[in-house]
């Protein structure tokens, strides 16, 4: 197991290297950040002193190496805009996307668990079309459609939450729904099809035959099994949902690290996008590698080899 | 579940079930999800024919008629049965047009990345050995970026134009057919058909596209029809920061994130166009849900 | 009199066990295929018999050249093959071919079945005119007792006798010497079970090819073999004709194994011999004579020196330290 | 020699409905089960042999399968009637089964151990150290070595013939009055196949067990069952004492299958073969289910079903052929 | 365990339930005496905290406006008002300004306000590690700063410097020389204090900005007595708070303005005059030939474009057809200088005479912020045989492409950038000579412009000024085509709240009068 965390973290780093690469190649070719942020009255003069002062008129392997520098320094450079360290902006906002995402995921787990064991137990009948549709309606809509909908019930019409931004549990709500209910439906159609995986396997016919419960079979036997495929989609789901903020943050105008990277994006802050973007794909890695470990813990035949 | 000797047996003996013949069930089965094939079946057919079944030039602006709210309101007219938006055209055609730009978007992602997908999986799944290495590392780099944060870099750095959004999420979604279809080819090349083939002296380029490549063609089009409906969301999620389809032309997710500013008064932009992709993308999860379900011998016979 | 087609000598198959990330290094090996002699004659059935994991499947993927040989050498037609490469390993596919236990997973579910049989044909070097090919088809399928118009059929619009009948005339395409028989009729219903293996028979009465039986059940194998071998964990411990290995079988695994058949009458139950434990991995086999943890005859012999695979007369070999003891019981 | 049945299962008929017609799975068979007795279900795959079992404890594959009429009366009363809960409550207690597949029975997240324990902590309740004792007497009956340690081993770690034992020790851990052994033996080697049947007598002569064991294979009921029942297409064709059965095969199916059996140790040159293919369930027409297939079916084999008859002590059969010899005597 | 997964999916179920029926959390209205602004921009576009020497960009013009204050503002006219200096005199050769201070003004932690505090700010503003966006325009124009006395303080010039009233208005405040001495630039970051009219509280940086009124302030006590500042970048998020109550003011999206109009108990106010969106040809300027090199042909454009129907369908009352270069509040302007009557007819005709009655292809490009306008104009050019394909890149391309000169065909043109300022060379410079004029401007206009910029006295600016916007509408290289007014949508507790002219990012939060 030791040796297949190290093979994994190995690859990791190798995967993490690419994506800096390429990350810093999309950014640099994507435009000047020193003309978008000067006003409409800078002259050229202004605006190439300020490239100049950013670092812009480096050679580019000069500029890659002082960005590889700067990751290694655990900086992540300086943002263009902030004039602060990017880890340092990132880590201001990362706590709020994580309070959304981690809220999504409760509302993602539980809704799209329960839906997907019940409909697994009731296949075929209404409650498994009821499910699906309801699953699927957060996956068949535009988040921000959803979202705007969202906001003109409950706030605009009915006045029970408030529309937007940060502060109390009821800001969170919209939010959560909106970002959670995409993800709800592919979690309910995997714990759907693994529970119905599981219940036809023979272990589930020896318990019955032990004379174990329906709920027994169901929640011990199954559900366990099935956790496995679940684990896996839930918390890459996760990586998403903590990668994938930027529509819902835009919409509730939730100060998350989604918001920041758009922004950075139209503003070419090219170290703030570079490192969002790159500590996005080391969750990913690090998460994968993670539930790697975790079948381990789970599944004892991982465990031993 | 049946009980003839030839197919899957009551015993619990599952046997693998042919392809052929699955696809004869899926043609004669009686539980067809006809609403979903019949609403693609439109997606389809006003996405080709769309120039000529829309009744209005989906880009002619008529600034006399702006916003007029579909036919049944007070002040519509039957001229523009679902309404007019800001610039005064005519959402039923843009919306029948938006189908066309809809479907090449949707259609070229997921048939591009589909088959390269495909291809990479055969090649890694296949070959194996460094190849595999090297192309699934290659997976592991794209599937680990941030989706909607690259596709807003690429998109910020390509600049938004139909064949840029196009491209980009072939870039970022090839990977995902890759890694599914290479779990299928390793699978599929454990059947005796694949050790005999190499038996019988065929060459792998033979063994990949003859005998492996018809046997995973069917999670393929599983993936591509529930990926189509994610490739129409992600439009719409990249025309909502504006680096969609550009405008005048009618695609679907920008006509919906550049309504969402009159959703207070003039709901019909951006509802009519919600609607359509809200129903596209059920239809392709009940359609791609319906295969996986026809397709898959364990729940076939249920 | 005897044709030697295929002689195996020494045959050997270790898959490495690594342990290292960047920089493997070896920790041991599976030995799959430890030093396995045998030969098939001209127009003769040879079984190799043994439980499951005791390397009879990939003696035969080694002869299929399936898989690169760590050691030893196998003559075909008096040439060896195992090192064969490139344009000269194409040619020679098609010379010995091979049926499968599993009908269902042996028949590529996209192809018809006129595709299926004459694919070995079809890709082979020189390849026949398309006509010469149909023909080929009918004779074949005619042969294997199959309607004429079952080749435009797909695979799963047959049962699994059919299909091993498919599969069978499938092998006789490219008209092989030898064809490998992994199992065939282990997983067809008893009845079915019955009409195959007549029509293997019968088939090679008539064209006199050669087989290469692989099966764990010792019944069938009897019944279908010149010689049978029996293997243990990757090596004979004996090779006898079928009649005799019957009625003298020396080697105590031998013993075991027939004494654990079933019977085919409640009044013909065999004094049963039960051995202990399980067939141990083949990774860090048991040393010397592989047998002896779970012999019933074994000494301190059987754990330091192997015993040699000796002829006892007749073509018998045996594998054992004490053959004269155990040819008197 | 008659003795008290435990068990007795009374036109029991299970249907299947598929979309694609009913398969009538198990299409009224009766039978009784004796206390003590081994009873052997043979017939080919889909015969319906294995629903018929799973009718027993009610677990039929839902929603498709569907019990649709007889009786099965056990204790004195009809568990056809009992609700869920009260099957539960029998289930594992009083009536216990083994499946095919020792690979796939076992929970592989959970350990040996609590796997064992299971059913104990079900249906008597116990808890803590009298848990783990009768844990580790459980699995020192199927000769576990050292149960202790294993109790905390998962069974990826256990060899197939380990597993299947497991599974008995977990089955038989409330020591039921039935155990039903669907193909127990089928996917274990035949020196492990040897070892499991002696161990399932040998419980079953401590605990006065009964048993059904479900088979394809006319061995395992010559070595293992004290009276057979044949099954063809949903039906008993055939019941007998097995020495009986054995001797005097009336039924043509029972006879054709007993020769169709290669015999170890010889090198016959034909078996006997059924011709034909099983047929669909689906598509039974009113007459003998054999009679296609039979080769001396007569008119009215294709006409009208044969009746049940006893011809024999004990000795049942439907078959027109013995049916008409019995009008003619 | 039966028991126990429904205790928890109950209990996980009531929660969910609850969550959504509580009805108990109504969306609250500011509390009395306060109001919540909410800005559309997310960019917070000083580079240190809250640092207004940092400024690097424009839309931090508010914040800046409410704690500080630059030596002059504007009024509600646009004119220019003494703020920190009471009066100033500008030398008839540019050589020098003159700066007379206000005298008792005192920062918000107390210290009083002298000329050393206007040397250090300028000082500081013009040191090249602050990066100050016009920090170098500043040492390009600036000799020194001079303390004449304790209230004069004179700036000693290298060239006329119009730019300084606006820079001063806009981003140059004073700072406490003092206490930066004493805190550091860090620290004064972090803690802010300015002679504003308003004292900060607490801030999060592109997220909120909260500020409370200062007591006897010495140009105008606010009405209010404490103002948030939120930035929420999605307009239909913002009037979603508008309606709710949640927001008494925000920055309104030109599209929503029929909605707030619509609602009795919601306003629009009216920044006037902001900018002006021209259209520019851009293929004058490239290599090579274009129909657009022929002047008739852009006449024929400027006919062929129905300003005034565009204006009443999606500019909403933020458009109004313009045809000079100038606004109203520079001197100079002609308000006979009406834009050309909507004639495709004469379009056409202009079109054959040059040779195109055919019509010809061509590219439209426009921002994205703003496509609609042009958007509507695609139907209206094609009509008389301009056949433009529209590109919409996204906004950093666009405006990379077009400071680098590299668009074809025509366009959309950002300005001139009123944004209030009020000379009307610092107004023109940027788009007709400067960074955005993609090399479209003729010696002639070179020349022009440098006399504007030498001119002192308001006669011959405005002379100058009129001779400029004559020129450009002559040469028609670009057009002007609607003056555009900036748009605030205030909800029912706003009495009144006089705007600045040409201010896009609103100011003189000071006058801003609530109902309670």
């Amino acid at each position: 197991m030791k040796r297949y965390i190290l093979k994994r973290l190995v690859q990791a780093f190798v995967s993490l290297f690419a994506v800096t690469l390429i990350v810093f190649m999309l950014t640099q070719l994507s435009g000047d950040p020193a003309l978008l942020m000067a006003p409409p009255d800078a002259t050229p003069r202004d605006i190439q002193e300020m490239r100049e002062i950013m670092g812009l008129t480096k050679p580019l392997h000069v500029q890659y190496g002082i960005f590889l520098a700067d990751i290694l320094s655990g900086e992540f450079g300086r943002s263009f805009k902030w004039d602060k360290p990017c880890i340092a902006i990132w880590l201001d906002r990362f706590p709020n996307t994580l309070l959304l995402a981690g809220a999504s995921m409760v509302i993602t787990i539980i809704i799209g668990l329960s839906f997907g064991i019940l409909s697994a137990v009731h296949v075929g009948r209404w409650f498994d079309q009821f499910g699906k549709i309801f699953a699927l309606m957060g996956q068949a809509l535009p988040v921000f459609w959803l979202g705007l909908m969202l906001m003109y019930l409950f706030s605009v019409k009915l006045r029970w939450l408030p529309t937007s931004g940060m502060g109390s549990w009821e800001h969170l709500i919209m939010p959560a729904i909106t970002l959670g209910w995409f993800f709800t439906a592919s979690i309910a159609r995997l714990t759907r099809s693994s529970m119905l995986d599981e219940l036809d396997r023979d272990y589930i016919k020896m318990a019955k035959i032990k004379g174990v419960s329906r709920s027994g079979i169901i929640l011990r036997h199954a559900l366990k099994n099935a956790t496995i495929p679940i684990l896996t989609l839930g918390s890459l789901n996760f990586v998403f949902m903590l990668n994938g903020t930027v529509i819902t943050e835009t919409v509730f105008n939730w100060p998350g690290v989604g918001r920041l990277v758009v922004e950075a994006i139209f503003t070419r802050d090219f170290p703030l996008v570079q490192t969002t973007v790159l500590i996005g794909a080391s969750f990913f890695i690090f998460v994968n590698l993670m539930v790697d470990v975790l079948y381990a813990y789970i599944d004892p035949r991982i465990r031993y080899q | 579940m049946s009980i003839s000797v030839q197919s899957t047996a009551v015993d619990g003996t599952s046997r693998q079930e042919s392809g052929a013949r699955l696809w004869a069930m899926v043609l004669h089965a009686r539980e067809l999800p006809l609403f979903s094939i019949g609403l693609l079946l439109l997606f389809v057919i006003t996405g080709i024919f769309g120039d000529f079944i829309s009744p209005h030039d989906p880009l002619r602006t008529n600034l006399r008629a702006v916003l007029l709210p579909p036919f049944w309101e007070e002040t519509g007219t039957a001229t523009y049965l679902l309404g007019t938006d800001h610039l005064g055209r005519d959402i039923l055609s843009r919306l029948i047009c938006g189908a066309g730009v809809s479907i090449e978007v949707g259609f070229s992602v997921i048939i591009v990345a589909g088959l390269l997908g495909t291809l990479v999986a055969l090649l890694s799944g296949y070959i194996g050995g460094r190849i595999d290495a090297a192309l699934m590392r290659l997976c592991d780099i794209v599937l680990s970026m941030p989706y909607l944060m690259v596709a807003i870099v690429l998109a910020a750095v390509l600049g938004p134009s139909k064949e840029n959004i196009i491209i980009i999420l072939i870039v970022l979604g090839w990977a995902s057919y890759a890694r599914v279809l290479r779990g299928e080819v390793l699978r599929v090349k454990e059947g005796d058909f694949i050790r005999l083939a190499v038996i019988a002296g065929a060459s792998p380029v033979r063994i990949m596209f003859r005998h492996i490549f018809p046997n995973i063609v069917n999670t393929l089009i599983i993936l591509a029809t529930l990926q189509l409906g994610m490739v129409i969301i992600t439009e719409a999620s990249l025309s909502f920061l504006g680096l969609g389809v550009p405008v005048p032309e009618p695609a679907w997710g920008s006509m919906c994130a550049e309504g969402r500013g009159y959703i207070y008064d003039a709901w019909w932009i951006a509802f009519w166009p919600g609607v359509a992709i809200m129903l596209v993308v059920l239809s392709c999860n009940f359609l791609g849900d319906w295969l996986r379900i026809r397709l898959d011998p364990k729940f076939r016979q249920i | 009199m005897t044709e030697e087609l295929l002689a195996v000598r020494d045959l050997k198959k270790h898959f490495p066990v690594t342990k290292g990330i960047i920089f493997m290094k070896e920790i041991g090996a599976i030995k799959a295929v430890d030093g396995v002699n045998f030969t098939v004659n001209r127009g003769e059935t040879f079984g190799l018999v043994g439980e499951s994991g005791c390397g009879k499947t990939t003696t035969a993927k080694l002869i299929l050249l399936m898989e690169r040989i760590t050691g030893g050498t196998i003559h075909y037609k008096g040439r060896d093959i195992s090192l064969l490469r490139g344009s000269e390993l194409k040619s020679h596919r098609g010379s010995v071919q091979a049926v499968f236990q599993d009908p269902f997973s042996s028949l590529s579910p996209r192809m018809r079945v006129k595709d299926i049989i004459a694919e070995p044909i079809v890709v082979s070097v020189n390849a026949p005119s398309k006509t010469a090919v149909k023909e080929k088809i009918a004779e074949l399928l005619q042969l294997v007792g199959l309607r004429k118009d079952a080749g435009d059929l797909y695979p799963h619009e047959f049962s699994g006798g059919q299909r091993q009948r498919i599969a069978i005339a499938r092998a006789l395409a490219p008209d092989p010497d030898l064809i490998v028989l992994d199992e065939p009729v282990s997983g067809l219903d008893v009845s079915i079970r019955a009409q195959i293996m007549n029509l293997l028979r019968d088939i090679q009465d008539r064209l006199g090819i050669s087989y290469l039986l692989i099966a764990h059940d010792l019944p069938v194998v009897q019944h279908m073999s010149t010689w049978v071998g029996v293997m243990y964990l990757g090596t004979l411990v004996e090779i006898a004709g079928s009649e005799e290995l019957n009625e003298n079988p020396v080697h105590p695994y031998t013993k075991a194994l027939l004494s654990a058949a079933l019977p085919h009458h409640p009044a013909h139950i065999r004094e049963e011999i039960i051995l202990p434990g399980e067939v141990p991995t083949p990774f860090n086999p048991p040393e010397a004579c592989k047998f002896h943890p779970r012999c019933f005859r074994a000494r301190d012999i059987c754990s330091s020196v192997p015993p040699l695979f000796r002829d006892i007369g007749g073509g018998h070999f045996v594998a054992c330290h004490f053959i004269d003891d155990l040819r008197k019981i | 020699m008659k003795m008290k049945p435990i068990l007795e299962v009374k036109n029991l008929r299970t249907y299947f409905y598929t979309r694609r017609g009913v398969v009538k799975a198990v299409d009224g068979v009766s039978y009784e089960l004796g206390e003590g007795e081994t009873l052997g279900l043979v017939g080919e795959s889909g015969c319906g042999k294995s629903i018929s079992c799973f009718s027993i404890i009610r677990l039929v594959p839902a929603p498709a399968g569907v019990i649709v009429g007889g009786e099965i009366l056990f204790g004195g009363s009809d568990l056809l009637l009992k609700s869920e809960e009260e099957m539960d409550r029998i289930r594992g207690a009083e009536i216990s089964m083994i499946l095919q597949d020792p690979m796939t029975s076992l929970n592989p997240l959970f350990t040996i151990g609590d796997q064992v324990a299971e059913p104990l902590q079900i249906h008597q309740k116990l808890k803590g150290e009298g848990l783990r004792e009768k844990v580790r007497e459980m699995l020192n009956l199927v000769r576990i070595p050292s149960p202790e340690v294993r109790m905390k081993e998962y069974p990826h770690q256990m060899s197939g013939g380990m597993r299947q034992r497991i599974v008995g020790g977990m089955v038989l851990a409330c020591r039921p009055k039935i155990l039903i052994a669907d193909e127990p033996t089928t996917s274990l080697d035949v020196t492990i196949q040897a070892q499991f049947l002696r161990l399932l007598k040998e419980i079953q002569h401590t605990s006065n067990l009964s048993m059904i064991i479900v088979t394809h294979d006319f061995g395992i009921v010559a070595k293992a069952c004290d009276r057979v029942a044949v099954m063809y297409a949903g039906k008993i064709v055939e019941m007998a004492g097995t020495v009986e059965l054995f001797d005097n095969p009336e039924h043509p199916y029972t006879a054709a299958l007993m020769k169709s059996l290669p015999k170890a140790g010889m090198r016959q040159n034909r078996l006997y073969a059924i011709e034909g293919q099983p047929p669909d369930l689906r598509t039974l027409d009113s007459g003998c289910s054999f009679a296609p297939r039979c080769p001396r079916a007569m008119e009215i084999c294709r006409k009208e079903y044969p009746p049940r008859v006893e011809i024999n002590d004990g000795h049942t059969l439907s078959c027109w052929l013995r049916k008409g010899e019995v009008l003619n005597d | 365990m039966k028991t126990h997964f429904w205790k928890v999916f109950s209990v996980a179920a009531a929660l969910i339930a609850g969550l959504t029926a509580y009805p108990g959390s109504p969306v609250q209205a500011a509390p009395k005496g306060e109001v919540v602004f909410v800005q559309a921009t997310g960019s917070w576009e000083m580079r240190t905290a809250f640092d207004p020497h940092t400024a690097i960009g424009s839309s931090c013009t508010t914040l800046i406006s409410l704690a500080f204050e630059g030596l002059v503002t504007k009024d509600e006219k646009g004119i220019l008002r003494p703020a920190l200096a009471e009066s100033w005199k500008i030398a008839d050769d540019w050589s020098r300004i003159d700066f007379f201070l206000r005298k008792e003004v005192k920062f918000h932690n107390g210290d009083s306000f002298s000329a050393q505090d206007v040397k250090f700010s300028l000082e500081r503003a013009m040191r090249e590690d602050m990066r100050f966006v016009f920090g170098p325009e500043m040492r390009r124009n600036i000799e020194s700063v001079e303390i004449v006395d304790e209230y004069h303080v004179r700036l000693n010039l290298k060239a006329p410097y119009p730019a300084f009233f606006d820079r001063s208005f806009e981003y140059l405040a004073i700072v406490p020389k003092a206490y930066i001495e004493k805190v550091g630039d860090q620290g004064f970051a972090a803690k802010p204090v300015g002679t504003g009219p308003f004292r900060v509280v607490k801030f999060e940086r592109e997220v909120f900005f909260e500020v409370e009124a200062v007591e006897n302030h010495h140009r105008q006590t606010p009405h209010i007595k404490k103002l948030t500042v939120k930035v929420v970048p999605e307009h239909s998020t913002r009037l979603a708070m508008l309606k709710t109550g949640e927001a008494d003011l925000i920055g309104l999206s030109a599209i929503h303005v029929p909605l707030v109009k619509r609602d009795p108990k919601l306003r629009v106010l009216w920044n006037q005059h902001t900018f002006l969106p021209t259209m520019v040809f851009f293929a004058v300027s490239q290599p090579g030939d274009s129909p657009f090199k022929d002047p008739r042909v852009r006449l024929a454009t400027s006919l062929a474009i129905d300003r005034k129907g565009i204006a009443d369908a999606v500019g909403h009352g933020a458009l109004t057809p313009w045809g000079s270069f100038l606004a109203p509040h520079h001197p100079g302007f002609d308000p006979e200088q009406k834009p050309p009557a909507y004639d495709p007819e004469k379009a056409k005709k202009l079109l054959a005479e040059a040779g195109y009655a055919n019509g010809f292809d061509t590219v439209l490009t426009s921002d994205p912020t703003i496509k609609e306008w042009f958007e509507a104009m695609l139907q209206q050019l094609a009509d008389v045989g301009i056949r433009a394909k529209m590109d919409t890149p996204e906004h950093g391309t666009w405006a990379a492409s077009f400071v680098g000169g590299k668009f074809k065909g025509i366009g959309y043109g950002s300005g001139p950038w009123w944004v209030g300022r009020s000379h009307p060379y610092v107004a023109l410079e940027s788009h007709i000579i400067g960074t955005w004029s993609h090399n479209l401007a003729t010696p002639e206009v070179k020349k022009t412009m440098g006399e504007l910029l030498n001119a002192t006295d308001n006669e011959a600016i405005a002379k100058s000024a009129r001779q400029v916007d004559e020129i450009l509408l002559e040469q028609k290289m670009r057009l002007p085509l609607w003056s555009y007014h900036t748009p605030l949508g205030a909800g029912p507790r706003i009495k009144e709240f006089p705007g600045a002219p040409g201010v896009v990012f609103p100011i003189g939060f000071e006058r801003l009068q609530i109902n309670e």
